[in-house]
């Protein structure tokens, strides 16, 4: 975890409000998928840094897309190649990887949950999973179909029907009779919580990227924690840190 | 020119401090999660978030938010429980160097003194009593509003206390003075501010409250000029020495605090922006005594006046 | 889909406003200076600069100076008093169409009650009572800060003004409700809040204040947060329209505060930044109310609770 | 008056922390010498316009000269050309430059007080005024000085003796033997107070260019006042509006 000035290489636009944004950092190298990074804006009456997840890493360079939905992300689609910002990552735990071998897994982001999805798919590739597809909820246009494409099968939702099943998530994997052994998700509450609900029905595994509004996004200020079912060992109350001990949970283990 | 090393030592009820920069309660964890940015022993001290008898769950979330050069929280005082802070957070500072400051929440006069006893044999250099959290509403805003109440907390606390006493006030009052004398009266060994002034955000896209909370407590840069005024007005009001705190974020802002008549300074908000904010600040204020050729940060202390 | 038309007037007092935006005292000058930037008939109202019974020469400078997302002002109430007032700036804002709230300031009771009396028939449409300016020594902060005074002042101005009166309330108080429960006692009309935090800044450079009277009243959107707190505080403890302002820029802000009980608005601070801020959040308001499709800005009148 | 969105058409540092920067406005045309123009920051944090002296203007383009002084002025100075920036303008009355026909004027800056000088000397030329000077006092290093010496002559002084008479204005005044019969002045307050005292002794009508701490910078706020000999007939009492009614006054009717 390193907190430093990142140079600009790229920054694309590659849908409606959808950025696409790389950063020269020097803890690339260290990355798993799942994490996030804070982004800090550089306007001084905007003090809090943004938790944006990684989307993509190689050695030194990350790669985050992210959607226009205040004046912080608007400043960040400002950012022109050989401009800087301050950015503070790897933070948190990212996806448990290691549960994947031998199992049929399903990537489902919703929204703006679907960059990390692509970071996963990018490692269980590396590792030679074979078994894996993508479950994409989409409000409307799609963006980095292709990239996803490339890696595993992706089945389309979208919430107004322009493409793929009229739908969610879920729709998909009911349409589409998708048959998970491990679930990887990230995305807006409601459609954590159907997941939870199918994937305890089902008996499957399921791990949740979660989200909240952060202060610190390194475990201190105690911002950001969700509910869970047990006392946390951190905490010892019945809730745990997403920035710090997540954002990534074993669904049975939080309350949605 | 030989180059000045200032001397950047203060002395707070007779614990002496490396420099006069320590942490906010609350926004520094127990030392842990910033460590691998801060030196802890570089620091004058590390106040530790609020800690009560028991665990507390605190707030729904959403708990933070943030406002033009500030933010709001609602934490609601999550803590694990004296105990476990004992346990694992106390000697984790210590093994590291830290000169620890213990803040201590409660509802009642029973529980703040039930974590002092607990405290009297742990190697807790001092105590602040945080009577001013606007996010408890049993205890918290009617102890830190009412002088009387004041002076019956700081007795109780300091009847039991072994360590010196710092008693935290709230800024959301008609006369800081009055309570600032409340805590000198009650015995109180210093008095530090200012905690957060209570305010509120809308959220007007979903017509909500922001806050689960409702409201929350504001900090950050936006509330200095306020935390100033309330430390200018508190040093002349009680013979006591009094810590600034209120939007700190380098150097020159903990001058302005020093200057004012602040005796040490904490650095709150400003860790979320930096995590190197407080380390940045004490580093600041050498560099400011350097060029000004003072030599001893004391000579800065309420030197405005 | 048609445009909808929102309807955007409000009523104060038995007085229609256009809409529910109006200047903040002292930060409009009396209209003249921003007219090349707004269309005086196009606002809610104009509330004009603070008005003496005589002349007032104000504080020495510098008088003003920037804070982060806010500012610091002890312009001290400088007026060239209600005659002047009367002949020159009341007539250009008549015949300029506007809605005209008069803003009155004094030492004393006495004070406000001859300016009250020679506005009586006047062109003014509200009146408005300072009592909370915290850089009038003598009146102000004694006035503003304690709920009997509140009301003893309320009375004696409602005994003779023709007009409805606005009690303006100083948000340096502990219980913000208590104050403006004194105000509708005393027979108010309204209530406006917040006036300004009193706030202070040190030059670090030359060891001095800043400003020449010390302290000054904060204002901006830094306060905003504690803007909205005490606009919803008050609204929930009085049947009167509440007036909101502090730190509003924008439509968005101007909602929230509408949302949280305000029946209008004034802007201030944010004059300074962009000139035609008071049409910008008017505009604004409007466009909101179309995105949501809420036929009447009514409707939006504490809302959230 | 105007507010505008101005294009940044040059941006040179031309001494230590010392910036010349073009800026595109509508106005140009407008322009007198010795009026201003507030210049927002565009970081939210800092709301006030930044008051700052027109150094030159033409048709459509205006010039500034001005010196880092803190957080706002250096925003400025990372100004590149194309980037734009909140102009507000002009503001002020200016220097009364009808005064000075068949007079021996000397137009007199200290520090950064120098560059308003220059706009009234291109205007006093351009109007055929053959016998001006400059008395141009600096801390240190020089700037500016080839465009004014292009203009009229310039008696240079300098607080380091570095180059120049060693000392100021007034030293300049009296051992150059100057002895101008109207004097345009713009510096710090003690170079005022200095010259009005000369000026007074002498009986040689002394025109000041006054500077306070501004909010809103058009006359509204009452915060740049300054003490006034008579009662001021807009605000009825003896303070006057540097922004609105000033910045330049005749030294007799201000207090210094
Ligand atoms: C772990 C994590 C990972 C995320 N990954 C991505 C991503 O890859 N791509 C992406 O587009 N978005 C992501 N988000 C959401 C993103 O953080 C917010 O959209 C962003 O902070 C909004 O900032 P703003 O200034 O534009 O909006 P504003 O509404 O102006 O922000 C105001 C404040 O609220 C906070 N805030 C607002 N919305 C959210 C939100 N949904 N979650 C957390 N804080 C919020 C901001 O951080 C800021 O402090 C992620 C959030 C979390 C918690
Ligand atoms: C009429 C007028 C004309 C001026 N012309 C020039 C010029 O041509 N070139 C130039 O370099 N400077 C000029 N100045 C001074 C210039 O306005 C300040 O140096 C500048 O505002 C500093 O801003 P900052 O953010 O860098 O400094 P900060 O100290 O960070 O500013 C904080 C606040 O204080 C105000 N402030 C600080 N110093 C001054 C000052 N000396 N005068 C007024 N307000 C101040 C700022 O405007 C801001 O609101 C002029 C000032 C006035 C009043
Ligand atoms: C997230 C957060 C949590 C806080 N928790 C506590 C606390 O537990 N006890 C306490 O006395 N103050 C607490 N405070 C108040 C701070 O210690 C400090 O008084 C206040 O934030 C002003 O300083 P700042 O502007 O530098 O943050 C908290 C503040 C924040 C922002
Ligand atoms: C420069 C200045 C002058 C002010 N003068 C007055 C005044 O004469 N009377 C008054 O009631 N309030 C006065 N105020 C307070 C404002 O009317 C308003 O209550 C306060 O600034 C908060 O609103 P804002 O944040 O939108 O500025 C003044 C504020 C400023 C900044
Ligand atoms: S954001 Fe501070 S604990 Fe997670
Ligand atoms: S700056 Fe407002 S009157 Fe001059």
């Amino acid at each position: 975890m390193k907190k430093e000035t990142a140079s600009v290489l790229r920054q694309e636009r590659i849908a409606a409000d959808i950025y696409s944004l790389e950063l020269l950092v020097s803890f690339a190298g260290e990355v798993r998928p799942g994490q996030f990074v804070s982004l800090y804006t550089g306007d001084q009456s905007m003090l809090l840094p943004r938790p944006i997840s990684i989307c993509g890493a190689d050695g030194e360079r990350i790669r985050l897309v992210y959607r226009i939905a205040g004046r912080g992300t608007e400043r960040f689609s400002c950012l022109r190649e050989g401009d800087t910002v301050e950015v503070l990552g790897p933070l948190g735990n990212g996806f448990p990887l290691d549960r994947c071998s031998g199992k049929r897994v399903l990537l489902a982001g919703g929204g703006i949950g679907i960059p990390p999805m692509l970071a996963a798919a990018k490692e269980l590739k590396a590792r030679g999973i074979k078994d894996a597809a993508f479950a994409a909820g989409y409000r409307s246009e799609p963006y980095l179909l292709e990239e996803m494409e490339a890696l595993y099968p992706v089945f389309l939702s979208t919430d107004d029907g322009s493409c793929g099943v009229h739908g969610t998530v879920l729709d998909t994997i009911r349409e589409k009779k998708l048959s998970p052994e491990l679930i990887f998700a990230c995305g807006p509450k409601p459609m954590l919580r159907a997941l939870k609900a199918y994937a305890e029905k089902e008996g499957i595994p399921l791990y949740v990227s979660m989200e909240e509004r952060m202060a610190c996004g390194i475990g201190a200020c105690l911002g950001c924690v969700c509910r869970t079912a047990e006392a946390d060992p951190h905490t010892h109350v019945n809730n745990t840190r997403i920035c710090k001990d997540g954002p990534v949970f074993d669904a049975r283990e939080v309350v949605l | 020119m030989e180059m000045l090393r200032p001397s950047l030592a203060v002395e707070i009820a007779g614990v002496t401090l490396k420099n006069p920069v320590m942490t906010a309660s609350g926004t520094f964890g127990s030392g842990m999660e910033y460590a691998d940015f801060v030196e802890l022993d570089r620091l004058g001290a590390v106040v530790t978030k609020g800690v009560a008898a028991v665990p507390w769950e605190g707030n729904p979330t959403p708990r933070v938010c943030e406002t033009p050069s500030g933010m709001l929280n609602a934490i609601g005082l999550q803590n694990p429980g004296i105990d476990v802070f004992c346990e694992r957070d106390l000697p984790f500072l210590k093994a590291h160097g830290a000169t620890v400051i213990v803040n201590v929440c409660g509802h009642t006069e029973e529980e703040y003194v039930k974590v002092v006893d607990r405290l009297a044999d742990e190697e807790a250099d001092l105590l602040e009593i945080n009577i001013s959290c606007p996010n408890v509403k049993e205890g918290g805003i009617a102890f830190g509003t009412d002088p009387k109440a004041i002076e019956r907390v700081t007795k109780a606390v300091k009847a039991r206390a072994k360590q010196p006493v710092i008693m935290k006030l709230s800024p959301n009052v008609t006369d800081i003075r009055a309570s600032a004398r409340a805590a000198e009266a009650g015995g109180a060994d210093a008095v530090s501010l200012i905690n957060t002034l209570t305010g509120m955000k809308i959220d007007i896209e979903r017509q909500t409250f922001l806050l689960a909370n409702r409201t929350g407590g504001l900090s950050g840069p936006a509330i200095r000029p306020v935390a100033v005024r309330m430390v200018y007005e508190a040093a002349h009001a009680v013979r006591i020495p009094v810590i600034g705190m209120g939007g700190i974020t380098c150097g020159e802002d903990a001058v302005e605090f020093l200057l004012a008549g602040a005796a040490a300074v904490s650095v709150g908000t400003a860790n979320f922006a930096n995590p190197r904010a407080a380390l940045d600040v004490a580093e600041g204020i050498e560099a400011y005594l350097v060029r000004k050729q003072i030599p001893d940060v004391k000579l800065l202390i309420g030197a405005v006046h």
